[in-house]
């Protein structure tokens, strides 16, 4: 089986990584900004597919078959993002005769609409977020959406039917800004993604946000996994994650997977698939929506059950049954968190910081895994999220797992850019977080009680160190000749002189 | 030699010269106050400083250049840091500096995007960090802030604007 | 507590790490051509103790109790080599109030010569390789040399008491080289360790070598771990370590474990030690010595068991009970293989390389953990062990162990000098290795037999493929005129340059 | 533009030139057989090559100088391999090789150390790769081996002596 990898990131470096352990070659593709990255390094065969904007490349279902035919590749893996949950490409791919390693085209149709992933859990027996059934008309009249919210109750959320990341999305405390809500997820529904429709949700007041990791192989078995905790988001964006939650004990975990599994079974899954769901305070949950691929947060999992998903999504793409131990899966064997970092500068609002790459000195040693997508000389480019690297770190006890993940994030170097490492330095201290007394609405509420502090606090000593180090630097330049005073480093081969002359 | 030296926004007074005839020993004084720091270069961006007068306290500091004259990142123990060196000199030098000369300093987009939000009216008073528009790019919305405070001067787009990086929108003085 | 690690390289850098995620500081010490080294970068304080010769640094036990003075540590960790098994450093340490991490020098006195060993372990019921229970005298005539050695009878070795790495060592095949080779190992044990004891064992024809880590706490208690096995040896150095060993069953694994457990329990034995034993065809196994110390290859023992030894050492010192589950560290969790990476050329007999290390980019990703210790900018000295890093694979069997080892040493980049990176990648496909017949004396015969052959085998593409790239390289350099021919690299800044120059 | 280009011993032929005005296209010629090669740089020694000719393969390398003029080693899927450019002329235009000229090569210490062993003895044939004499270093003990088939003209060092890196221990003839 050759595997093409319609993605770039750090995710096609870890498909071509599980590939190379199963012994399989695989394909890369790239956009014109991407020439230069990891991911073309890695693979063993590689096709330009466009320009950069992903609606020019990486969403371009006919370039990605074109390169799939040229390069004899007889299977597809999605990744994450891009094409990941888009049933036609499913469908193109069976039907341009390749193995798309992920769920079927219906699977990926039936949970793709956020009202009609909703009815299937109802019909499953699990408990969705108080809401209206069916997405409005694009001519509901306001009396009817007024109505509608009433029955729902406030505060709720208006949400757009095939939404996601936060997108189209509208928390509303109380009726009068209704309407004006309804309008403006319509318009940004409407521009991200092509669909206007919106519906209604009840908003919980302090849900955490759980999740269960689940593989179905073709022969109808269905595995869940012990769940993850993503309730540390920065705009509705997932940016730590963690397994196991301390807000589950082990009976609320049998229940919730018992519902996933179910809510699996009913949309007739199979491949990696996540199901998201709500907590409340009170430990009542409620199916919130599914994601039909792998996820950005899965090596958390991986961590804690020693089970290799991407491995797996290649098996049961294979046709091979799944051979899990279901207590196994559901039985957490230490703690794993995960660190998104992004090429942001979260001194500037988190502002994306592309740019040129200098050095990357990734964290090592007891307990991290590293799954970084680029290399010294990258450009980050603009057209894309900003995540270059997950960095994850596991323990015998959260306690210890923060305390490894602060000394991996201090260990971890990218020069040239400015990434989100000094946040989540921060964050590792931050009591609450600790305690683990949070909920999906935490960090944006810790980050506005900031008010733009910066992250980069420095101790007297630190900062006059750091005074120290650039003069040093600055005197070795002026007194070497070796480069102009506006060049701030020579070459490899000039730094054995320079270690020289500081010598000297 | 002596250097003025910006760290986190603070410019300090930094003068390095050998001390003795030892290998990689240094004195160097911040602000006046000089200790002996032995130096050594790591590789292209690394620099290794140890403090033998201050219980043998050591660090390792990488510096890599900046976008702009004079300035570097530095990377100390997981944060990322900027320093300008010689700011003023490379400024006085530079081109592009005219309107921060009269006061008055320009929000640019720090990269193509759209323009989703423009927060701030002309005219109006800003504070410092205040957020003045809102950039969509790479897949999030961003809010640019106002680099001080001071009053609108001009608004140079509008909602919906796709914007090239570089492109002013907005001016404060 | 204030730990001064008294030693470098990658096992000073796992110390400092295990120190930071405990919240400790710590003080690194370095000779002068370790200026630049790692564990001074990464340590909070930093004390030159003298020149490069580690008899004029790394061995000096004053100038080790200086610098902890004057740094105010208050503790010692040896790590492992120079004077890791030195009671009266470890005595030293004591007297000058410093807590020494490790066993007692008491312990290390008993466990460290090789015939007191041995008695201490037959005192406790546990067999040893039959051989001389006391060394020769210095004046023992040809006749007794050579009515002992008909005792224990041929083949046997000939072993330095006080040895350690094979040296000093010398097998003898038949009666008529036997005092020849006697002759020799004296004179080696002499020059090697000041002491030319020397004793007989006999030597078994296809042993494997077996140890079991233990952890000793103040209190009393001892606890065994699952078996490493280190049979992957060249000239009696291990380069291979695993965990579980294919060659020993759950029972023989209980009854190793309490043999090495009984053995130190007679010594007293508190801290990190382990206790090698050879493994006969027959599956009879015997005592062969204690290392009195934390080993190079004690990350596989993590791997399976997810206990961190060197955050329990700290804890045995800092007067902490063993809490850990004693059956836990007998049930192997999947499989974990080291490889040590050290600065040789395989292609020249592992004749050492060093010099300046041009670039790392350390393998990462799922199930990969990498113990490094040197970074881009260092030097490789002339003066110690070559050794630079330990690359360690786990996955759920051994095949998929050595699957991911293969895919992780392929993207493995150590830029400027050589590895034996190459050599690993060849073991990985040997069929041998891979199907688990071999004993301490495989690698030596099986590099025997390729008589010199490269293990930089390349395919005619790859051939060409690297012609072509040293090309363009030449190409780049001569149409740029930005370096003289006789450089291959410019610097960070002008790759941009070259980007576009390659480019256009 | 044309190389002479050793690689892991075999000299090839390399010329060079741009294929078109397309960014990073050229054409390659290799001992005559030529293609067309899409290259980019990444970084200080990486260099990314696909074969669009080949079904897209592609192959990532990278080029760091090593210790001789002339003399790269290459990283290619964790192998290090030596690659000399233009050696012949590089030899030519060098200093220290009149000994090869005559066919004399010398085996010189890489390292400063011990000599354990010497194994062979002046006027001994000795073949190719052939261990000639033990030198302790770096906690190990090295076989060197002979460069060439020939004869050993001179063993110019005895067991024990302490060698400095590069003092001639034995010359082949």
């Amino acid at each position: 089986m050759k595997i093409l990898i319609a993605n770039r990131g750090e995710i096609a470096v870890r498909i071509i990584r599980a590939c190379r352990e199963m012994g399989l070659p695989t394909v890369a593709v790239y956009s014109d900004c991407d020439r230069g990255a990891r991911h073309v390094r890695d693979a063993d065969q590689a096709v330009h597919i466009g320009p950069s904007p992903p609606s020019q490349s990486y969403l371009r279902i006919d370039r990605l078959l074109d390169a799939a035919r040229a390069t004899g590749a007889d299977a597809v893996h999605p990744g994450y993002g891009f094409l990941a949950e888009n049933a036609a490409f499913a469908r193109a791919c069976r039907d341009a005769g390749l193995t798309f390693i992920g769920p079927s085209p219906d699977a990926i149709e039936k949970m793709g609409s956020k009202t009609g992933a909703r009815a299937i859990a109802t019909r499953a027996g699990v408990p969705v977020v108080p809401g209206t059934d069916e997405p409005f008309a694009a001519a509901a009249t306001d009396r009817q959406i007024v109505d509608a919210a009433t029955r729902v109750g406030y505060p709720l959320l208006v949400k757009a039917v095939a939404g996601g990341g936060g997108k189209g999305m509208r928390a509303v405390e109380t009726p009068d800004s209704l309407l004006n809500a309804v309008r403006t997820a319509r318009s940004e529904a409407g521009s991200a993604f092509g669909d206007t429709a919106v519906y209604f949700e009840r908003r919980l007041i302090r849900p955490r946000h759980i999740e269960i990791q689940l593989l179905g192989d073709c022969h109808g078995t269905i595995v869940p996994f012990v769940e993850r905790e993503c309730s540390i988001q920065r705009r509705h964006q997932k940016v730590v994650e963690e397994s196991p939650s301390l807000a589950v004990t082990p009976a609320l975990r049998g229940r919730i997977a018992a519902a996933a599994q179910s809510v699996a079974k009913a949309a007739g899954y199979t491949s990696a698939g996540t199901i998201e769901f709500l907590l409340d305070e009170d430990g009542s949950f409620y199916f919130l929506e599914m994601n039909t691929r792998l996820q950005v947060e899965h090596p958390v999992t991986e961590m804690v059950t020693s089970i290799d998903l991407v491995h797996w999504q290649i098996r049961i793409a294979q046709g091979e049954r799944l051979s899990i131990d279901p207590e196994r899966a559901l039985a957490p064997h230490g703690h794993a968190i995960e660190c998104r970092i992004y090429a942001e500068d979260p001194d500037q609002g988190f502002m994306p910081s592309p740019g040129l790459i200098r050095g990357v000195r990734a964290a090592s040693g007891p307990g991290i895994r590293n799954d970084g997508g680029v290399v010294a000389g990258y450009t980050v480019p603009v057209f894309y999220d900003s995540m270059i690297a997950k960095l994850i770190a596991w323990a015998e006890s959260r306690g210890a797992a923060l305390a490894r993940m602060e000394r991996a994030l201090r260990e971890y170097e990218v020069l040239g850019i400015r990434t989100t490492i000094p946040f989540f330095l921060w964050l590792m201290r931050e009591p609450d977080f600790v305690d683990g007394r949070f909920d999906t609405t935490y960090l944006d509420q810790v980050l506005a009680s900031r008010r733009g502090d910066s992250f980069m606090t420095l101790t007297e000593p630190e900062e006059t160190e750091l005074a120290i180090a650039a003069g040093l630097d600055a005197w070795w330049r002026a007194t070497s000749g070796a480069a102009s005073s506006s060049r701030a480093s020579g070459s490899a081969w000039k730094s054995a002189a320079r270690q020289d002359a500081l010598r000297g | 030699m002596t250097f003025e030296i910006e760290v986190n926004g603070r410019t300090r007074r930094v003068s390095v010269e050998r001390a003795g005839t030892e290998p990689g020993q240094f004195l160097v004084g911040v602000d006046g106050t000089t200790k002996v720091v032995d130096a050594r270069r790591v590789g292209e961006f690394g620099i290794s400083l140890l403090f033998p007068g201050d219980a043998h306290a050591g660090t390792a500091i990488d510096l890599a250049p900046g976008s702009a004259p004079g300035e570097v990142l530095a990377h100390l123990a997981g944060r990322t840091i900027r320093i300008v060196v010689n700011g003023r000199r490379a400024a006085r030098r530079g081109a592009d500096t005219s309107g921060t000369a009269h006061g008055e300093q320009k929000v640019t987009a720090p990269m193509p995007g759209r323009v989703v939000r423009v927060l701030v009216a002309q005219g109006e008073g800003v504070a410092a960090r205040q957020p003045v528009v809102v950039v969509e790019a790479m897949k999030m919305e961003n809010e640019l802030r106002s680099p001080k405070a001071g009053r609108v001067k001009d608004v140079a787009v509008e909602a919906g604007t796709s914007v090239e990086a570089g492109r002013v929108l907005i001016v404060i003085e």
